[in-house]
């Protein structure tokens, strides 16, 4: 009989968006999209507190943690795209790689 | 602690204080605040209303000996191979350092006083008043610090802000120099105070004084260390209060402003050194206390032969104030702690009188110091004259003066030591100073006040100095008069002066104060006749002998010493008012002693010639080793030292330099590395910090 | 005690307050705009003022509340202090600051930003939970992308809030991801409940590990801990300076309590005797103090290296405040009551330092219009004052004898030392001295480079003022620190311990 | 196999893949549309959690909220590019060894830890005591939370809008 899924598939699932949420962030120009990456992080992190909610049997504590999480995203991508926007009317520009005036 | 006593601390951080925030506000905001000089003599006069407060506290109302407010500063807890390392600091207050409070912000306030008048137009106006504001913050520092590191770094303040007074007319090449003169001979004494001050702290553990004391007396610290750190800490003393050998600085600081010379060099930095003595006295042991006793005797000796010789007006006083000092050290050891201490106080209202006095002539004089151009100035400045008339009984012990009461406790002392040790020495030393006192003395009186005057044009525009600066030296003159200090004009025993000042108990091994022990007066006034066991086993009984004799030769010291002086003043007015003795006869014919004495015993000169003729000699001695020795050895081995030198250069070269250079091109090149890796993408930082959580984990997961 | 929730509200007063004013500073918006300008600064000090005499009534107080949410202990109300004397003092800075007049309309949303970043840092020192804990963070972190490109006209302040909320937000996600982990292996949340997991012993190192190296990477970002500090430099020089030196006392210190209160409840088997030892009895392992002293000289050698290079006087101190996070992470090695209390003594003298340099730095730039290296040449001649004050907070930087600096040094050392870390010690000690070099090249420019234009320029009364109470302690606390010792010593208890 | 195992397989390779589209997809617009089928994806697993409301929490907050305000952001700065012409800073193999070695890492720690774990409890309800836990242990977070999104308006606000001087 096959592997019944259990919390190791979901896990797996989870640090498979972690990792690609990384390699968006540190790979795609646009801040935009660096901001999607970064949302995949979250969201990845969010399927493990559901997933040991589940399987681990232990208190719903951690859904609690998840809808925190999902409002601070709201917070952080409204902040984020704000600032983005800002840059976008100075400088011009929504690649992160070319703000980086800042540097040594 | 009572609440007096925590309120006498309070107050005594505020006399320590408001000096210092007056010299803070001046030295900062001088320039936009309006009288910024009154505003500073106004601080001084506080601290004097608070100084005096606490003294009449302290010294009528309180019984204990000392109050103490000791805080833990430093505590590094218990470190690897290492007990403990604490160290407390704090204040105390007890009798003789209530009484220097009101000593020192006494006389600074009536020097802030004098020079509204004497510096009014001063380029450096507040920078001056800045910096007497910080000498008495840093000498008030002294009296009151109750451990030896407090007092250390109040010392070297003492040392710092006296270079900047002396050397305030700094475009005056003398005045530069003899502020650098101060410094470096005041530093070879500290070196001595310093050394001595870690021989304690490295045996003991602690800085505090009544540490150290309680130290001693269970034996920590005995045997020659003892007197070697006796003698080093004497050794700063030696430098603050110009003893010999290092007496040299103190008549060239006359190049201050007169008000500062007055402040300085008569009353309080100059007696700080007389006030460590008094402080670290009872772990003085015999050995310490010969040594210190016969430089005192000698210093007073040797500057009072100088002064006759000097036709300076400063410098004579300069000199007489080393001579007094001496006379202090040397009450200090021979026992004569509370003379020794009372000389301190009548002499410093005394000695800063003359020098303000001396600063009224000045004054008047447009700045001419030398003597041979006064004269007849009697007529014109009648305050001063009279002032400076008392002062100079005073100075020079004639019964009704305050000097009078703390020379006669000083000769006395010195004549029963004498007596008992047999170090007739310093007795015959101590009277032949009154002798010499008293002449030089009232020859600077005859000169500057009495007979014709010789530069009429000076004397014509010579007229009484402003009130500011008359008041001082009135208030002066009355503090040099007995009743201040005792109700009786002939022995001061009884006065409130001499009851509040008692000798501290030693806690010298009894060995090392063994044949001193007719000394311990406290002990003996008691239970004469007791019997005690030294440390070293040895039992001994005590007399007191030393009362006995003080009391037997009171008056026999008395009519001495009155004697003399007043034959110095006959002398004097023989050589230099009645003329009945030639003056130049008499200079011709003792003209080499004359010359000695005027040359001021050439110590300079030896100096010169002894670090000059030192410096030649040593290098020539090097040179005859390096012709002599090396050249031998290296001709000798020659292939050896070769091939050595040649590794150990090449080792040098390649290896020592280029290490050091390695290090530098190597910090510099890791730091410019590093700052390459700051792209200003910020991207990068994500993929530096996500090697590192990597390069952590792996690294650690090994583990 | 564990109090009720209902009874927990009594224990937040400080931070309710600090909500309340953080609405009615933004509300002054709408009431005095163009009326005063420093109205709304005003309302912050007030608030600042009202939180502050709420926190002392709190002295002495050992409470969990809000069902183990948040610690009412000392060591948060040594932090609370820290927090409330920083924001007073920005507030004050702000008011000055020439900068921030070119967004004078926002000067309501501005000081609400500085209250609502020090609700975050309260929370963070307090924090007992892990949800807490990155609340909080975020509060903080939230308040300090706005707060650092607050003046938006100025290119620089953008590009430093975009570097900062990119980097930010990517770290507050590796270190919810360790929480993650974390709650999975222990199901809880709460750090007490947490040690208790841990002390069966039987979880896995490894994962464990995995979840903290995740954890430390968003502490690590707060706190500017080498290799998570690299937002720093281009932050600090690009947000305005009061904002600068806001975030680099107050961000800073709360991401260190938040941090030493995690691993010391979290980690530290209380039932171990001694409690204080700072023995990580659970995790025999591998050594975890190895890790935070390895993060400590490389956060100092890095931090100091690269400020030997820097011209900008923003720059060259946002280096020498990761130096400085390497030195208080010394400290946090040792894990001893010594160690923090040293610590936290070091807190006092950096936010006394810190500050202090950077109100230089911000009036400098007001007057002389530059905040190069090169543009405080000759300083010592024509603002005597500010460069006497300015040479006074970089000795105590350095931690020359006259200073606190020194003091904080001093006790640090001590601490490794007790402890046997005499190599973290002998590289602390290396590090000051590589320090020296570039503190002095600042007072070397100020005092030895004659400056063309030799015009004095004055600040006022008020300014130096200020100035004076910023240095004074700098130097009275080196005197006689007793008091702060002290301070600092009975700081080190946190609820649960002992 | 059964329909539960079937179902999981089904979106968790939905999300994965479209987690895909969101960071290699060259098209902004593609990348926020796949990132809406990452979001689906995700609320389908949390349905397979039996965490209903964080499901609809999901979507609605994410899809309806965050997803918005990403369109929105790339509506409003699409003037500058609509494509990526080039990478950022990291080319594709180091990009991928980093994110690779830590997938890997994570996956290997996470699937051989052994967990706590008991038997799965029969499906409850999740709203009620989440919102039970909101307004007893959980309520100081929550007051935190609604100070940091009034934070995280006014921000948005103040750095977003446009200002009138610079217009005129």
């Amino acid at each position: 009989m096959a592997v019944h899924i259990g919390l190791t598939q979901f896990l797996v699932v989870s640090a498979i968006l972690f990792s690609l949420g990384l390699y968006g962030v540190i790979t795609r120009k646009n801040a935009i999209m660096v901001l999607m990456g970064i949302e995949l992080i979250l969201n990845a992190a969010n399927i493990n507190f559901v997933a040991f909610t589940r399987y681990g049997a232990m208190n719903i504590s951690g859904q609690v943690v998840a809808v925190f999480v999902i409002i601070l995203a709201a917070a952080e991508a409204a902040v984020l795209l704000a600032i983005v926007l800002n840059i976008f009317q100075q400088l011009n520009t929504v690649n992160v790689d070319e703000v980086d005036n800042l540097k040594n | 602690m009572s609440p007096i006593d925590s309120t006498l601390i309070h107050l005594a951080f505020a006399v320590l204080l408001l000096p210092l925030a007056g010299f803070t506000l001046l030295i900062f905001f001088g320039k936009r605040i309006p009288r910024q000089d009154l505003i500073e003599t106004g601080i001084l006069f506080v601290a004097l209303a608070i100084s005096i407060y606490i003294m009449v506290q302290k010294v009528f109302f309180i019984a204990e000996p000392r109050i103490d407010f000791t805080f833990r500063w430093l505590d590094l807890g218990a470190l690897i191979g290492h007990p403990g390392f604490t160290i407390d600091l704090g204040i105390a207050i007890d009798n003789i350092t209530a009484i220097m409070l009101v000593v020192v912000t006494l006389i600074s306030s009536l020097v802030h006083l004098f020079s509204l008048a004497y510096m009014e137009g001063d380029v450096r106006y507040s920078r001056y008043y800045a910096y007497l504001g910080f000498f008495s913050f840093s000498m008030l520092g002294i009296v009151l610090s109750n451990n030896f590191l407090m007092m250390y770094a109040f010392w070297e303040l003492v040392g710092i802000s006296s270079y900047l007074l002396i050397g305030h007319w700094y475009e005056k090449k003398s005045a530069s120099d003899a502020g650098k003169k101060a410094f470096i001979v005041n530093r070879i004494g500290d070196v001595g105070f310093f050394i001595g001050i870690m021989i304690v702290f490295t045996q003991l553990h602690t800085f505090l004084f009544s540490g150290v004391f309680a130290g001693i007396a269970e034996g920590h610290l005995s045997g020659p260390l003892l007197t070697a750190a006796g003698i080093l800490i004497f050794c700063g003393a030696v430098g603050k209060s110009a003893q010999f050998p290092l007496h040299v600085w103190l008549p060239d600081a006359m190049e201050g402003p007169t008000p500062v010379s007055a402040l300085i060099h008569a009353a309080t930095m100059v007696a700080a050194g007389v006030y460590l003595i008094a402080r670290v006295f009872p772990m003085l042991t015999a050995d310490a206390l010969t040594v210190i006793a016969y430089i005192g005797a000698i210093t007073a000796f040797i500057s009072a032969t100088i002064a006759i010789a000097q036709n300076d007006i400063k410098k004579v006083l300069a000199y007489s104030t080393v001579s007094q000092l001496g006379y202090m050290v040397m009450a200090l050891g021979v026992d004569a702690y509370s003379a020794g201490f009372f000389h301190l106080v009548t002499h410093a209202a005394f000695k800063a009188g003359l020098f303000l006095g001396s600063g009224s002539v000045i004054y008047a004089m447009h700045h001419e110091q030398d003597m041979r151009q006064m004269g007849g100035l009697r007529k014109k400045m009648p305050i001063t004259y009279w002032t400076f008339v008392v002062f100079s009984l005073s100075i020079s012990g004639i019964p009704l003066t305050s000097g009078f009461l703390s020379k006669d406790s000083i000769l006395g002392g010195s004549l029963a030591y004498g007596m008992l040790t047999g170090n007739y020495l310093i007795p015959i030393i101590g009277y032949s100073v009154v002798f010499l006192t008293a002449m030089y003395m009232f020859r600077l009186i005859i000169m500057t006040f009495h007979g014709e005057p010789r530069d009429v044009h000076k004397y014509e525009h010579a007229k009484e100095s402003p009130k500011v600066m008359t008041i001082p030296l009135i208030v002066l003159a009355s503090l040099s008069i007995f009743v201040f200090y005792s109700f009786n004009p002939l022995n001061p025993e009884k006065g409130w002066f001499l009851e509040s000042v008692t000798k501290p108990e030693s806690v010298v091994p009894g060995y090392q104060k063994y044949s001193w022990d007719f000394l311990q007066v406290k002990l003996v006034e008691k239970h004469p006749g007791e019997t005690g066991v030294t440390n070293s086993g040895e039992t001994f009984v005590t007399t007191n002998a030393y009362q006995m004799e003080l009391e037997r030769i009171h008056y026999t010291g008395l009519f001495l010493s009155l004697a003399l002086a007043l034959l110095g003043i006959f002398t004097a007015f023989l050589i230099y008012d009645w003329k009945k003795i030639d003056a130049e006869k008499l200079k011709q014919r003792v003209k080499p002693i004359h010359t000695f004495l005027y040359n001021k015993w050439y110590f300079d000169e030896l100096y010169g010639a002894t670090a000059v003729a030192g410096t030649l000699l040593l290098s020539k001695s090097f040179a005859w080793f390096d012709a002599h020795v090396i050249d031998g050895i290296v001709n000798g081995a020659a292939t050896l030292i070769r091939l050595w030198s040649r590794l150990s250069g090449s080792f040098d070269h390649y290896v020592v330099d280029g290490l050091v250079n390695f290090s530098a091109w190597f910090t510099g090149l890791l730091g410019r590395g590093l700052r390459k890796v700051q792209t200003g993408r910020v991207q990068t930082y994500i993929v530096f910090a996500l090697l590192g959580v990597i390069v952590i984990f792996y690294v650690f997961k090994q583990f | 005690m564990a109090q009720t929730i209902y009874q927990s509200f009594g224990y937040i007063l400080p931070e309710t307050v600090l909500s309340v004013f953080f609405i009615l500073t933004l509300l002054t918006a709408l009431v005095g705009k163009g009326r005063s300008k420093y109205l709304p600064a005003y309302t912050a000090l007030l608030g600042f003022a009202v939180a502050g005499v709420l926190v002392f009534l709190q002295l002495g107080t050992d409470e969990l509340v809000f069902s183990g949410m948040y610690a009412v202990d000392p060591f948060s109300w040594f932090f609370k202090i820290i927090f409330l004397v920083t924001g007073i003092l920005i507030v004050i800075f702000s008011m000055q600051s020439r900068e921030l007049e070119a967004v004078s309309t926002k000067y309501a949303e501005y000081y609400s930003l500085i209250i609502s970043l020090t609700i975050g840092a309260f929370f963070m020192a307090g924090a007992s939970n892990l949800l807490m804990m990155y609340l909080s963070l975020e509060l903080v972190s939230i308040s300090s992308y706005i707060l650092s490109g607050f003046t938006k006209e100025n290119p620089r302040a953008d590009e430093a809030s975009l570097k900062y909320v990119i980097y930010g937000a990517f770290s507050s996600g590796l270190m919810l991801y360790g929480i993650s982990i974390l709650y999975g292996l222990t199901g809880e949340l709460n750090i007490y409940a947490f040690n208790q997991a841990l002390a069966s012993g039987t979880l896995p190192q490894v994962t464990i590990l995995v979840a903290i190296v995740l954890m430390l990477a968003g502490l690590g970002y707060k706190i500017s801990a080498v290799p998570f500090h690299f937002w720093t430099p281009d932050v600090y020089e690009g947000a305005p300076v009061t904002v600068t030196a806001f975030l680099s006392v107050t961000s800073k210190a709360a991401g260190f309590a938040m941090l030493i209160r995690f691993f010391k409840i979290g980690f530290i088997d209380v039932a171990a005797q001694p409690v204080m030892a700072g023995m990580w009895e659970l995790f025999r392992g591998f050594n975890w103090t190895d890790i935070i002293a390895v993060l400590s000289v490389l956060t100092m050698t890095v931090g100091n290296l690269v400020a030997l290079w820097q011209s900008n006087m923003k720059r060259l101190l946002a280096y020498s405040s990761i130096a400085h996070a390497g030195y208080i992470l010394m400290g946090f090695v040792t894990l001893t009551d010594q160690g923090i209390s040293a610590m936290l003594m070091y807190f006092v003298a950096y936010l006394l330092m810190n500050l202090g340099a950077f109100y230089v730095v911000m009036l400098v730039a007001n007057k002389y219009h530059t905040e190069d290296i090169e543009g405080y040449s000759g300083l010592g001649y024509r603002s005597p004052y500010i460069a006497f004050a300015l040479t006074v907070f970089l000795f105590s930087l350095t931690g020359i004898p006259p200073t606190f600096g020194f003091i904080g040094k001093l006790y640090l050392f001590a601490a490794l030392i007790h402890t046997n870390y005499i190599w973290l010690a002998v590289v602390g000690v290396l590090n000051s001295v590589v320090s020296l070099y570039y503190y002095v090249k600042v007072i070397r420019n100020m005092y030895l480079v004659q400056p063309e234009d030799k015009t004095r320029v004055d600040f006022g009364f008020g300014t130096n003022l200020l100035m004076t109470i910023l240095m004074v302690p700098n130097i009275a606390l080196m005197l006689y620190f007793t008091p702060v010792l002290s301070w600092a010593q009975h700081s080190v208890l946190m609820f649960g311990l002992r | 196999m059964n329909w539960y195992d079937i179902t999981f397989y089904v979106f968790a390779i939905l999300t994965v893949v479209s987690a895909v589209g969101v960071v290699f997809s060259r098209n902004i617009v593609y990348a926020a549309f796949s990132l809406l089928f990452a979001f689906f994806g995700v609320a389908a697993l949390y349905v397979l959690l039996s965490a209903d409301f964080l499901a609809i929490t999901q979507i609605l907050l994410y899809v309806g909220g965050i997803l918005v305000l990403i369109v929105f952001g790339v509506m409003l700065t699409t003037r500058a590019q609509k494509v990526e012409v080039k990478r950022g800073i990291l080319s594709v193999v180091p990009a991928v060894l980093i994110a690779g070695i830590i997938a890997g890492t994570l996956v290997g720690v996470l699937t051989t830890t052994k967990w706590p774990a008991a038997n799965l409890s029969p499906y409850e309800e999740t709203a009620r005591p989440i919102g039970a836990l909101l307004m007893t242990n959980f309520v100081l977070p929550f007051e935190l939370a609604s100070i940091l999104l009034l934070v995280a308006l006014i921000g948005a606000v103040i750095i977003a809008r446009r200002e009138k001087a610079r217009r005129a």
